[in-house]
């Protein structure tokens, strides 16, 4: 009788607590968006299922000495892994839109707006019972802005690890949403006529000129905002390696081996942070609508600037692809690309928003080296 | 602090971050107009052909896609090759 | 003179132990069974030239500070390797078979009683001089039974790391000589019409049970049994990574790049557990005697539930497929298609053989849970 | 402890041990018929191919398939390029 | 005007020492000369971007919690990084030639006069003000000589960290130079009539001796030299793995996936060595003199060696694969296939030049383990 | 230490290194030709094709090479294939 007792006490489901076993479905339900509605599953899966993984009772897996704990540590709290996967980025983005049309850098500077509203937005939510956010949280959770998800794991892992869980599954779930979030407010803002705008051929660029953009980039970053260093010089180096065209062993290996292994590993980790006591609270909740908003607002800051620059072009630029500028690369490019076929159909867009988008990740690293560097 | 406080302190983070963000992009707007410029000047490279110079289509490119996109090129102008290289032998009698 | 002297002492083989020279043959012996007898060569040659290299004198290879003992530190100390291996082994396994016919985890279950008999028989050594296991160390022999090497040097690292090399070369070296030690028992306990039995097709597996397949088992792990979550859950989330069709990035992750480096430094690793000391003892012998038992008792424990089965449907099951629950994926299911042949040419077994012995991956790494639970 | 205690020990494990491998495994077929019942039920698909889809053959399957799968585009290609330029050097006559 | 002052001072123009923008000079010069000159560009594009990210000023890139710093601390402090390279050396490299033809290692063993003879150079430099090597110092200089990149980076990790990037830079810049710092050696030590000789083509080599030769060299060094048994251990077993025909998984783990990465990660930890303070003094100058001098007496002495067995096989042997003797795979031997064919353009002297240069790979570990064993 | 006794030192590292180098590669020139006789005469392989035996070309092969080379066997085969079917489908008229 006691032997079974004992028995019983060292199974899983006599010590599940409530917490763990909603976490456990939170997880399965990242699983379910990602692999049924295609979120971000690259990420979403790994996530959910370090989700279900930690919090199986008694098996500390998530624990100090777990394997997805030694994970965590090794790669996250070190700054590694999103480090690394921001240098396959860099290896896998064709920067030649951006170059051939260097304006459109305005576009990604503006949608960085979402951003510092949502941090104001952060603070003003301290004035609801229930909510205290530091200063510290409130930049982390308005990172989830920039669209951008090794950013946003680098930050808030810099300054407010314990929503990093939140932040992380906030972020990616909202790049998932960019087709619902963007449209609506891409029509309010545009007119019929500024949606319809056909922008003239971007220009061929060389290849001197994307091997010294890399470069250029860092050399301002250096010179002008060093916190921004890590995420902008690996964000580089992987470009100049792909760009480089002398160590194609190196670009693959950040293309592939590097960015497949870390990903993984980096949302097992983040998945970890998915526990009851970190997540299910009232303050995951905000930052689920701060994020949104957070889309939103950015969205539409880009859209307003593209007006602008259409005004100031007179009317050679669409305004639709400002909304490109929160970065979320390539959805956000190829939600520009849909809607303004809503109106012409013979009008691609895809190629001119590509520009915006990938500033839009500049201009995310950017906002977090200045969160870095200004919050104390 | 006090929420108002952290208020004051937001609006002073949006307005100096919002700043910088701005000044830096638009520093690399200009740098990266000299840099094109100065390239133009010094160093004209023959334009490639346009389709593969603009380099547009999705900016991310997938790894996959990238080995596809290579093949594809590559294929088109094995094909292209053949079937000129078809025509010229076989002219239309 | 006393330079010379010097020099001569700096040498290997004024150092060299005449237990390192036997171990350096030991690990030849492995290389040279690999290749020439292809004896699970992925694993034994990197064994092999681990135990080469760390017991060459005077270098500490395998030391503290060398290369090879910083492997081991980082990756089986922690088991972070194994669990790794066991995620490519999810990802490059398809269940298929065993979901189509789910009662051949019976059978996978029933070969795990070599693991407990060899349990008691390691226990019933102490009786004669010379050995004296513990328990935990009984239970890290016991699990050579499991016929899986991952399984067994997880729980040995964390049981009996003293014996790991002896336990990791004897599982692998019985795993490569399954073809050799199966078929007798296979023969002597089935009559040559049970061994005809031709079985029904499998039916086909829907793209959903394939997904659910691993989120089910994880589920039951969890509840049932915690200890068995690390094994299981990497297995799984392997085998989901597969399963999902989007993350074939990940995919290809766990079935490539992290199994093979894994496997290569985790073999490294074991080797350098090839020391003279831990190897050359009497233990050995008593590990490698229980060793073949286990494997041994396994298949009679299969062949036998097998035999049940038969009876039970009326002589739907051939009792052959028993054979492979001892899992050494997929050569068990190889020798059961080979002696379903020899009776009948035209019997294809190898599809049915596999359910069991998928099964009895699970089923061994079931079982190391339990005695990770058990075993104080 | 005394070798019998230890035998003991070791019964007493082998009973519990093979006693909750059994019984998982039997949870398990249950879990299994339960979702195969549940999904024919509620979500049945289309049954595919039955070669695929016994996924029977090897379960450990090697890597090298997909490169194969990527090959068979280039290869059409090449097939497309040999017989053009087959064409070429064999002319109707 | 308080904020903008702090403002001001966090900005990396303000904080920018002259010692760190000429590094990054420096840094961008690797870079041009690695793109534009293809200076092993495998390497010298993440060194020089790695002294570019770690000059940055307050970004503390290089520093110990910094990303380069960790990855030097875990990579090359322990010498895990050159060690895996050097397997991947092994996988790579087809030691054919010289199985074919052993006596070419006398060639590969001449060549190594180039370092000791830079060791008392070094030493000899002490003499001048503003020099004081010490030993372990000298010994680390000397390397460069032995024309091998991991080589010279595991030897200086272990005697003179401190000299790392610039004995790193200058031993990958000098092999890049080796098209022009040999042939005119070459031209001058040798007669017309002696590089016109033709050598008798190699003799087949079978599987078997492929297969023993990483064994026998390792026995060789595990007798000897056991300090030099972590380079050669690791360049015999990525042989082995190449030549075993039945680990392909591990072979290609070796060739590509670890070696790409490695080589990614070492360049940039190396890259965090080019500080100011250590790199911008009078001492790196002496290190590229010295350097050069290591090439060029190098291929003196091989070439030298190459006359002897010249003259004691009756003309049989070309003295120009002498010089292929340093090392620097493969373009040592690329360089005296062209010289060879300045006089005869039929004489292709490729593989037969290729026996000496892979010999010197291993002159060079082994020459490597002596300093180790000697230099207290 | 002095300059003077630091070179001395340097040249007894000179010579008892190269002593080494040279004794090592030695004894590796007389193992290797021990073992390749040792192995003509207890174990003699049917010599491979001469080309691929002496395993010269450049000892460094690139590993994209070995996927080259499979392309190449596999492409010439297909080669091969639509060749012969293309002749099936057009014979000479
Ligand atoms: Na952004
Ligand atoms: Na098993
Ligand atoms: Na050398």
């Amino acid at each position: 009788m006691d032997e079974l007792l004992k028995l019983w006490q060292s199974m899983g489901i006599a010590n599940l607590e409530w917490g763990q076993a909603l976490m456990m479905g939170v997880g399965g339900l990242l699983i379910w968006l990602a692999i049924a509605r295609k979120f971000e599953p690259l990420l979403l899966v790994p996530i959910g299922f370090g989700a279900l993984l930690s919090n199986i009772p008694l098996a500390g897996i998530g624990g100090q000495d777990g394997l997805i704990g030694l994970i965590y540590s090794a790669g996250i709290e070190t700054g590694v892994f999103p480090l690394l996967i921001f240098m396959g980025v860099g290896a896998l983005t064709d920067f030649s839109a951006l170059i051939a049309r260097p304006s459109t850098l305005l576009l990604g500077a503006a949608a960085q707006f979402g951003i510092f509203a949502t941090l104001i937005g952060a603070l003003a939510l301290n004035a609801l019972p229930g909510f205290d956010f530091t200063l510290r949280e409130a930049a982390s959770i308005a990172i989830i802005g920039g669209a951008d998800g090794p950013t946003a794991i680098f930050l808030a892992s810099r300054l407010a690890p314990d929503l990093l869980g939140a932040i992380a599954v906030a972020a990616y779930s909202y790049m998932a949403l960019v087709p619902i979030i963007q449209p609506p407010i891409m029509r309010a803002l545009t007119t019929r006529e500024e949606r319809a705008v056909v922008m003239a051929q971007l220009r061929p660029v060389s290849r001197l000129e994307k091997l010294l953009f890399p470069l250029a980039v860092l050399a301002l970053c250096a010179l002008l905002l060093p916190s921004a260093a890590p995420l902008i010089g690996m964000l580089t180096l992987g470009n100049l390696l792909r760009e480089a065209g002398v160590v194609e062993r190196l670009s693959r290996a950040a293309q592939n081996e590097i960015i497949n292994v870390v990903t993984l590993l980096l949302g097992l980790a983040v998945g970890s942070k998915l526990s009851a006591d970190k997540f299910l609270t009232l303050e995951t909740l905000g930052i689920l609508v701060l994020g949104a908003l957070a889309f939103a607002i950015g969205t539409a800051a880009g859209v307003l600037m593209g007006k602008l620059m259409h005004r100031l072009t007179g009317g050679q630029v669409n305004p639709l692809i400002g909304a490109a500028g929160v970065s979320a690369v390539p959805m956000a490019a190829r939600v520009v690309n849909k809607v303004g076929q809503e109106v012409d159909h013979h009008n691609f867009l895809l190629m001119h928003a590509m520009g915006p988008n990938v500033a839009g990740v500049i201009g995310s690293a950017v906002a977090a080296g200045v969160l870095l560097a200004l919050v104390p | 602090m006090p929420v108002s406080d952290m208020l004051l302190e937001g609006v002073r983070l949006m307005v100096i971050g919002m700043g910088i963000v701005f000044t830096f992009l638009l520093l690399l707007v200009a740098v990266l107009r000299l840099l094109s410029q100065a390239i133009q000047r010094w160093a004209p490279e023959p334009p490639p052909a346009p389709a593969a110079a603009t380099g547009a289509g999705p900016g991310l490119v997938q790894a996959q896609d990238g080995v596809k996109a290579e093949l594809t090129g590559e294929l088109l102008a094995v094909i292209a090759a053949a079937v000129s290289r078809y025509r010229r032998d076989h002219p239309p009698h």
